[in-house]
């Protein structure tokens, strides 16, 4: 029983009530003869002002309404073809970012050692001179390559133009290399070209939508949920291959709880059935590919039995599955997933993906891959620099990873520990918080030991804002007008990120920030505008796109063209070598690489323990939406998801047995320990993984919500398996033991 | 009043001590066997001080190590198999009180001895017993009774001590008493 | 249906497709930002129930909130007249009649209502402001997987009821005797 | 313990109900015995009234004697229940709480469960004490920074009599019984002694004397001694009584090569695989996820202490003939490999042979399934699918269903 | 094994949730004890009216006995205060008063409350003694005071048994009342019976009837009211039995409700506290009394209404507590 409220007890024995109750009651309505009321709210705003949102990165069109000048709701904007006028919930939580009374809010210096996190706030010039005068120091000591740009979101063209004209082609997205790499390699080396974001697949329209690596549904990209959602409407079924039955596994019609690291067997195995029982595309494999006998020879012998001991699914689900897969082609699409860096096999096994796609010749078809364009708009035009790097990236040594088609974001890291190829002694990092993005924030720390400068851009002080030298606090997505967004999509647009209200505090945009910087270093020339604005405005022009109906609308739709030969578009070309789809790659072969992908075999766990698998939740977006009130009413703490058998079984926990809530540890195979986090003791888990959903277990304190909630998974990964064709960093290849958390004393 | 005097003598009527120690043993054993759990006192009344104690200063007791194991398992202090039998110890002794016209608001007491006195004696005492149980693992019912019976070795330890404490202090306290 | 929806002329209701949902909580947070829901009350929300042991498993999502029941027991418990139907058989809460005594909340069998600090009981009110205006309700604009449908019953040309007629569907708790109006599609 | 106690250990709730009839037992009899009378309890250390030790000795005896008997009947295991029913033994805080409750004891007048007795039968002075005894306690966790070592020192676990004097159980509770018989005279002369001291010096006969005539009357008392005497011969029949052998437990089982093998694949979580031949021979090769644990070092996996929900699967060279006693303990099941190692080398390590012609379905998929499994295992090649029909294939359609309401 | 993932709730009212705390457990325990303080004097009252107006020992009363009633309005009193506590927009109260909905038990109850008040006073006031009522007007010192107690204390003998009956009748609607108000919520499995009225009602006689044994009551009055009270207890168990049997063969909801006391969390509890510390002792006590013609002992009444109290504490919790 609760206690009784000392403020109410102590209101009502003052004997207040009886002359409240009185007034209330007697005075406004005595018999209660008016007719009653609901409650009805007033969010409606006075005015609506259309952008896009950056809380992840699908950048869905919104709608914002101001009244009084304060953001009251976001909705969907119906105009915006990734949104159509439906949101995720954190669209609709943008304004938890925007009223984060967490937010940074004056331009800070550091005061004592790194990553103390104590920092004395400074004037916007203090604090700009102070940057410019570290990079300048340290490009006349190293040169300016040995600065470096990491960033993430949308904002961050500005500070590639500033860094591209500074002489750095140190430009790094742990995007990449952490992240969708692996899939964009598999596909280039496959059919020459990546698949990018957004993802041209046609969900909707597909019979048969295969999920492999993804659990959409709660990795919610608004505009693939919606488009499942509609597929599960048209009748549509969904094969699911996860350890874990995933939302989506829910909805499937076959889920193959796979043993983890094991893809490329089962993928093998489907095209065994596929081949060998000939429901392949032949059409297609005849006029659009070329290695098709030395793929059906490789896997010739790779039957659902052979695969059923590594992969741990019985033959007959692979079999029937595969099957089925196979009989609702070309529309029947095996999604590429996203995230695509686990085993360090990544990707072969994406190039596994897109060979399967292949042989059931849904590329350019309905139902499958599209190949969507994008409006023509000319980038903005801004004198060239005189200064030209002089050394090439620093991410990766020669020799290694030669099909990396970005900059890794690891590899900077790499070379600032060990100063090979050359020291980097600088790092501007925007928008993205690499202790929780990149792998083992042991050796991200190592790095930042190295540097002579460190600044951080950012919107909340996340981790790496704790370890930065100079703060410099940017306005949020609804605070700013960015450049213009001209994705390639199957219904081509351009559409406006655009100022909702004035930056609070004293934060200021990226554009500002970057223009200030390059005028302190003699770049003015190449920051030829007052206000981002004219950007937009310069871009629009020389598109012929109306700006107003731009500002207005917030999206301007192009012509649609046809996106798959269902619409006419024409025979599709191949950007390969051989100019058609590779399913055996010469260019592999020739790099010493297994020219058709073979199954690799993953590390077992150790005894006791589990492979750390991580994932998302729809509510979140890494760590950088888990400080936000609103989605942390939703979602406020991660939990680790254990095999219910397993759980029983778990030395440590014989009495009482381990149960849903109760609050465990990790600790890794190198001794290294998580916050607590909430176990979840459920069927829904193969028994040798564990489950996270990443972004959590935040230490920094200036996050006041998020501190402390939950477990961090990158603390945990401090083993990664690189992938030796483009340097993506496996990091489902680490291990924990559950202990319990011990008990305050 | 001779009828007082007959009703007085009755009350003094106990069951012969053998009797009522096979009686009490036969309790116990049945506790050993059916419950699988000896009988105790003290614990209780532990049990109960700590939740007097963390009504009062909820963040105190969540903080010392000792009082903290009491709620282990999820469970109420008072949500546990001691307090209950403590409970049970109450009633059955109220009904044999009551049908053997002992229950009466009384305070036994030697001839030589005041009433705040007797009183004070026996608070002081009792505290002198809370931390004597809770140092050895319980008191006469839980460690010498139980354990006694099971011949664990720290238990005949114990009774062997309660016994030199009592002797050894008898002297002191004798005007109590007689 | 019941002789009272036949009586009625509007009947609103709501339908959610238990098929499509994922359980992203876009409908949960839409509404609390559209009617200035406060912090901890919730008038829409979402359980995910798993049934079954491994690999043998049975997922059922539901996007829940008030079921706007035909007979509800918030309204025949309440002391005062504060709960009361309204227009299209929708149940809302007088806030000016309220004592917050709470017995529709224990009366109500699906957990629907809370106490908002001001000391009145809130719930969903369908939107009726929205609705009103022509509008869907927050929660059904928002569904990224257009799981939630709202229309009028009474209406047999509405979406609405032709989705109700062509689905299979069920009702929470129809033991409770409350005839709920959120009917949720398999 | 006794299958009513697994089954109170099991349903929580009505074992506290239990507790709280035991106690109604256990109240009423102390309050009959007159535990709920300060006088009476003080009497003990004045010698004048032996009504404590009596009761608390015959109590302690019969208690004693029944677990004997019930372990001799197979009801129950002596020392499992032992040592669940008794704390560890910690010496010194044991001797000093002892010594101290003792001192307690005779202030008060009571001990802590017969404070409850008088205060239920209306003594205030009961109550008072209770009230201490509470009080008590919480200085004790108050002062457990200061206490707290000594708390925890001279632990020596579980140490019972006859461990300390290496007899067996019943003996020493026949010789812990004839002890108090013993004592029990011993307290009757004493008694008569001093009470006829006390006439003789004129005290005058306050009617407590003649309520302990009451109690000598010598009828009961030599019931009681017989029964004493009766219970210990028992348990001592007892103790001849031959060790009944235990049937082996069903728990207890062996697993053929396949059943593992595919366990091993499906779900390896519900296993513990452990290879008993030599750390050499294990480590060259061995059952996936098997530990290697030569037999020597099977004790140190503590696995009477596991939860026991994993299946233990035993790997030897060949069939293990005997299963090592530190196995038996292990809560859960415990299946021995079938053919040992060298059957799952036959089974998983070796091509099997060629499928004759004319085989059926079933010999068919278990070749297949063989074969696949050498490969992974051995990451060999698999052979090649033996040729099946393919049959047509065509998705099952979902029938529509009709509407509802 | 099912697992539900309920992302977020309304604390208080997801089912499973405490929606009512102490104090609606307090009002209703006060209120079933104003009831059944004003169903045993009423009933007390007729006894000692019907037995002639002779002055011999057995029919006189002790002023105990007679003014006892008073204690019902200042428990109702209490109780009301408690259910105040409660409201979370007490400045609403007065919202119960402006109107009667016919549906609600608790609208009903309100009422209710609000007749007892004269009621009670009315027929405690019949029940005074000109002694008794010279001393409260000298006590209150209001001259005009003496005038209407007169008044009133003759138009309320004049009408001594409409009055009886109209406090045993006010009684029993009120303890009825204190089950019927949880009885009526349908949603929580172990309330909705309809046997929890005349359980409460019994309970609450019980109740009113071991206040009353606390006091000083002559010889006769108190063996009525023990005789009663082992009718009343009796009947209790047996409409538990009942209930639990309702619940056991009834939907399964009802069933795993009935779990919660029969080997589910509240088993214990119940059974020691509110069967055998609330009823069965009490009972064992009263009857020894009877049997060994003790004297009467102070506990059986203390144990009751520990008993009642904790019936409707642990009644109230366990209905909102998640089932099973």
């Amino acid at each position: 029983m609760s206690s009784i409220d000392r403020r109410q007890f102590i209101k009502i024995t003052a004997g207040s009530f009886g002359a409240a109750a009185l007034a209330s009651g007697l005075v406004s309505d005595w018999w209660g003869a008016t007719a009653s009321a609901g409650i009805t709210p007033d969010t409606d705003g006075d005015n609506v002002v259309p952008t896009f949102c950056e809380l992840c990165f699908w950048k869905c069109g919104v709608l914002a309404h101001v009244k009084n000048g304060r953001v009251t709701k976001i909705v969907g904007n119906p105009k915006h073809p990734l949104s159509r006028g439906r949101l995720c919930p954190r669209g609709t939580g943008g304004t938890g970012l925007l009223y984060d009374p967490d937010r940074l809010q004056k331009p800070l210096v550091r005061v004592s050692k790194r990553g103390e996190q104590r920092f004395e706030p400074v004037s916007w010039d203090a604090a700009l001179n102070r940057v410019a005068e570290g990079m300048e120091r340290i490009r006349k000591a190293h040169g300016p390559e040995a600065l470096a740009l990491f960033y993430h979101g949308f904002g961050g063209s500005w500070f590639k133009r500033l860094f591209k004209s500074f002489g750095s082609p140190n430009i790094a997205a742990p995007s990449y290399a952490q992240c969708r790499g692996p899939r964009e390699v598999g596909f280039e080396l496959t059919y020459g070209q990546g698949v990018g974001s957004p993802e041209p697949v046609d969900i909707e329209n597909t019979r048969c939508l295969t999920l492999i690596g993804s659990h959409l549904g709660e990795n919610t990209h608004n505009t693939q949920v919606q488009d499942m959602a509609r597929a599960i409407e048209r009748g549509a079924d969904l094969v699911v291959v996860d350890p874990r039955f995933s939302i989506a596994a829910g909805k499937a019609k076959y889920w193959l709880p796979i043993k983890p690291g094991t893809d490329i067997a089962l993928l093998l195995a489907w095209m065994n059935v596929i081949i060998s029982e000939q429901r392949y595309d032949a059409d297609f494999v005849a006029k659009h590919t070329v290695g098709f006998d030395k793929l059906k020879a490789h896997v010739a012998d790779k039957t659902p039995e052979w695969a059923y001991p590594l992969t741990g699914i019985a033959p007959q689900l692979i079999r029937e599955s595969g099957r089925f897969i196979a009989s609702q082609r070309p529309a029947s699409l095996v999604h590429p997933g996203r995230r695509a860096t686990w085993y360090g096999d990544d990707a072969q096994r994406s190039r596994a993906v897109a060979i399967l796609s292949a042989l059931l010749g849904s590329w350019g078809r309905r139902g499958g891959y599209l190949l969507p364009t994008s409006m023509e708009v000319p980038g903005d035009k801004y004198p060239k620099s005189a200064r030209k790097p002089h050394r090439p990236r620093a991410d990766r040594l020669p020799g290694k990873h030669p099909l990396a088609g970005a900059a890794l974001a690891s590899g900077l890291c790499d070379a600032t520990v060990t100063a090979k190829p050359y020291p980097i002694k600088g790092w501007m990092v925007y928008g993205t918080n690499l202790m929780q993005a990149l792998p083992d924030p042991r050796h991200t720390r190592a790095a930042i030991e190295k540097l002579d400068l460190l600044v951080a851009i950012d919107v909340l002080p996340a981790e790496i804002v704790g370890w930065a030298d100079v703060v410099l606090p940017e306005a949020t997505y609804l605070e700013r007008t960015d450049d213009l967004h001209v994705p390639a999509y199957k219904e081509p647009y351009v559409a406006l990120r655009q100022q909702v209200v004035p930056p609070m505090y004293e934060s200021k945009p990226g554009w500002w920030i970057a223009k200030q910087l390059g005028e302190r270093l003699g770049l003015g020339a190449q920051f030829n505008y007052q206000s981002s604005e004219d950007v937009v405005r310069r871009r629009a022009a020389a598109a012929k796109i109306d700006f107003a109906a731009l500002a207005r609308d917030g999206v301007v739709l192009g012509k649609r063209v046809p996106a798959c030969r269902d619409d006419g578009l024409p025979a599709p070309s191949f950007d390969t070598p051989s100019k058609k789809v590779e399913l055996y790659s010469d260019q592999l072969a020739k790099l010493g690489f297994h020219p058709m992908p073979e199954p690799s075999s993953p590390e077992e766990p150790p005894q006791g323990m589990f492979r750390l698998l991580t994932g998302r939740a729809p509510m979140h977006t890494f760590g950088r939406t888990t400080n936000n009130r609103q989605l942390g009413e939703l979602m406020s703490e991660n939990e680790v998801w254990i095999n219910r058998a397993a759980a029983r079984a778990l030395p440590g926990f014989e009495d009482p047995p381990l149960r849903t809530g109760d609050k465990v540890v990790l600790v890794n195979q190198d001794g290294i320990k998580s916050t607590p986090i909430k176990a979840r003791v459920t069927e829904r888990i193969r028994g040798d993984c564990v489950y996270m959903v990443h972004g959590f277990g935040h230490s920094a304190r200036g996050l006041r919500f998020a501190r402390g909630r939950g477990a961090c998974d990158s603390d945990l990964v401090t083993r990664v398996k690189v992938d030796p064709l483009m340097g993506g960093t496996g990091m489902n290849v680490n291990f924990v033991r559950i202990a319990k958390a011990e008990v305050r004393s | 009043m001779p009828e007082q005097a007959e009703t007085t003598a009755r009350a003094e009527r106990f069951w012969n001590p053998y009797v009522a120690g096979v009686a009490l043993g036969l309790v116990l054993l049945a506790s050993l066997l059916v419950a699988a759990h000896g009988l105790g006192a003290s614990g209780a009344a532990n049990r109960v001080g700590v939740t007097a104690l963390s009504a009062l200063a909820p963040a105190h007791v969540a903080s010392n190590p000792h009082m903290a194991t009491l709620s282990a398992g999820g469970h109420h202090p008072l949500d546990n198999w001691l307090v209950f039998e403590v409970l049970g110890v109450l009633l059955g002794a109220l009904v044999a009180a009551y049908s053997a016209g002992r229950l009466k608001k009384k305070i036994v007491r030697g001839p030589n001895i005041s009433v705040p006195w007797r009183l004070a004696a026996a608070l002081g005492g009792g505290i002198v017993m809370g931390i004597a149980a809770r140092l050895a693992r319980g008191c006469t019912s839980g460690q010498a009774l139980s354990g006694g019976a099971m011949l664990s070795a720290g238990s005949w330890v114990f009774m062997l001590a309660v016994f030199a404490g009592g002797y050894a202090m008898a002297y002191f306290v004798r005007r109590q008493w007689r | 249906m019941s002789a009272i929806l036949r009586k009625r002329k509007k009947r609103y209701a709501m339908a959610m497709d238990m098929r499509k949902c994922v359980g992203c909580n876009a409908c949960v947070l839409a509404c609390k930002a559209e009617n200035d829901v406060p912090e901890g009350g919730f008038r829409c929300w979402v359980e995910i129930e798993i049934r079954g042991a491994f690999p043998d498993l049975k997922q059922r999502i539901v996007s829940s909130r008030c079921m706007h029941c035909a007979d509800a027991p918030c309204v025949s418990n309440c002391p005062t007249g504060a709960s009361f139907y309204s227009e299209g058989g929708a149940v809302q809460v007088d806030p000016d009649k309220c004592t917050g005594c709470k017995a529709c909340i224990a009366a109500c069998p699906y957990g629907a209502r809370f106490v908002r600090p001001e000391g009145y009981v809130d719930k969903c009110t369908f939107c009726m402001h929205r609705v009103a205006k022509g509008k869907d309700p927050a929660c059904v604009e928002v569904c990224p997987t257009e799981s939630l449908v709202f229309g009028d019953l009474g209406d047999p040309e509405s979406s609405l009821a032709k989705l109700l007629a062509r689905r299979q569907h069920e009702t929470l708790k129809p033991e409770q005797g409350t005839e709920p109006h959120l009917f949720f599609l398999s | 313990m006794s299958a009513i106690a697994t089954f109170l250990a099991e349903h929580r709730e009505l074992g506290l109900l239990v507790a709280l009839l035991l106690g109604f037992g256990f109240g009423f009899v102390l309050e009959r015995a007159g535990f709920g009378r300060a006088d009476k309890l003080a009497a003990q250390f004045y010698g004048s009234d032996m009504r404590v030790f009596k009761v608390m000795f015959s109590a302690i005896v019969t208690a004693m004697l029944g677990v004997m008997i019930a372990h001799g009947a197979g009801v129950i295991d002596l020392r499992p229940l032992a040592e669940q029913t008794a704390s560890f033994t910690w010496l010194w805080p044991m001797a000093l709480g002892g010594f101290l409750l003792g001192v307690g004891f005779i202030i008060s007048g009571y001990c802590p469960g017969t404070s409850v007795v008088a205060a239920a039968s209306g003594s205030i002075d009961g109550m008072f004490t209770i009230g201490g005894v509470v009080i008590g306690s919480v200085l004790f966790a108050e002062a457990w920074p200061l206490v707290g070592d000594f708390y925890k020192s001279s632990e020596l676990g579980h140490l019972f009599l006859y461990d300390v004097f290496s007899i067996p159980a019943p003996v020493l509770a026949l010789l812990v019984a004839l002890m108090a018989v013993g004592m029990f005279i011993g307290a009757e002369k004493l008694e008569h002694v001093l009470a006829r001291r006390r006439r003789e010096g004129g005290v005058v006969d306050d009617g407590q004397s003649r309520a302990l005539e009451v109690d000598w009357a010598p009828r009961p008392r030599r019931l009681i001694f017989g029964g004493i005497g009766g219970f210990a011969v028992l348990g001592l029949v007892a103790l001849a009584a031959p060790e009944r052998p235990k049937a082996a437990p069903a728990r207890l089982g062996s697993i053929t090569q396949a059943e593992l093998a595919r366990r091993v694949l499906d779900r390896p979580w519900t296993l513990r695989v452990l290879d008993l031949r030599d750390a050499a021979a294990c480590a060259k090769r061995r059952v996936p996820g098997a530990e290697c644990v030569p037999e020597t070092k099977l004790g140190a996996l503590g696995l009477a202490y596991a939860a026991g929900k994993r299946d233990l699967v035993l790997v030897g060279a060949g069939d293990l003939a005997v299963l090592p006693p530190a196995v038996t303990r292990y809560p859960g099941k415990v299946l021995r490999l079938r053919g040992g190692f060298a059957g799952w080398k036959a089974y998983a390590l070796t091509k099997p042979a060629a499928l004759a012609a004319g085989a059926d379905a079933a010999a068919r998929a278990e070749w297949t399934f063989r074969s696949a499994l050498v490969a992974a295992m051995t990451g060999r090649k698999a052979a090649p699918p033996p040729p099946a029909s393919i049959k047509g294939y065509a998705p099952k359609r979902k029938k529509k269903k009709g509407g509802g309401c | 094994m099912n697992e539900i993932v309920r992302v977020h709730h309304n604390p208080l009212s997801a089912l499973g949730q405490p929606v009512w705390h102490w104090e609606i457990p307090v009002y209703l325990f006060l209120g079933g004890l104003a009831a059944g303080v004003m169903i045993v004097s009423a009933l007390l009252a007729r006894r000692f009216a019907d037995g002639g107006a002779d002055a011999s020992e057995t029919s006189q009363r002790s002023p105990w006995g007679r003014l006892m009633i008073l204690a019902a309005p200042a428990a109702l009193w209490l109780g009301m205060f408690a259910l105040l506590l409660d409201l979370d927009l007490k400045r609403h109260v007065l919202r119960f008063y402006t109107t009667f909905q016919l549906s609600s038990p608790m609208s009903w109850g309100a009422w209710i409350l609000l007749a007892i008040y004269p009621a009670t006073l009315l027929f405690g006031l019949s029940q005074t003694t000109e002694s008794e009522r010279d001393w409260l007007a000298a006590k209150l010192r209001i001259g005009a005071l003496r005038r209407i107690l007169e008044g009133l204390h003759s138009w309320a003998q004049q009408r001594q048994r409409t009055l009886t009956w109209a406090n045993i009748a006010l009684g029993v609607a009120l303890g009825a009342y204190t089950g019927v108000l949880l009885g009526a919520l349908g949603a929580r499995a172990l309330w909705s019976s309809s046997l929890l009225g005349p359980l409460f009602l019994v309970s609450g006689f019980s109740t009113g009837a071991a206040l009353t044994m606390l006091l000083p009551l002559t010889h006769r009055e108190h063996a009525l009211l023990r005789n009663w009270d082992m009718i009343a207890i009796g009947v209790e168990l047996a409409l538990l039995a009942l209930l639990f049997v309702g619940l056991v063969s009834g939907a399964q909801a009802g069933q795993r409700a009935a779990a919660l006391f029969l080997g589910g969390r509240f088993t214990a509890i119940f059974w020691a506290l509110v069967v055998v510390a609330g009823l069965v002792v009490p009972l064992a006590l009263e009857s020894i009394e009877v049997l060994r013609r003790r004297r009467a002992a102070l506990v059986a009444p203390v144990l009751l209404l520990v008993g009642g109290l904790a019936l409707r504490w642990i009644l109230v919790v366990a209905g909102q507590s998640p089932l099973g």
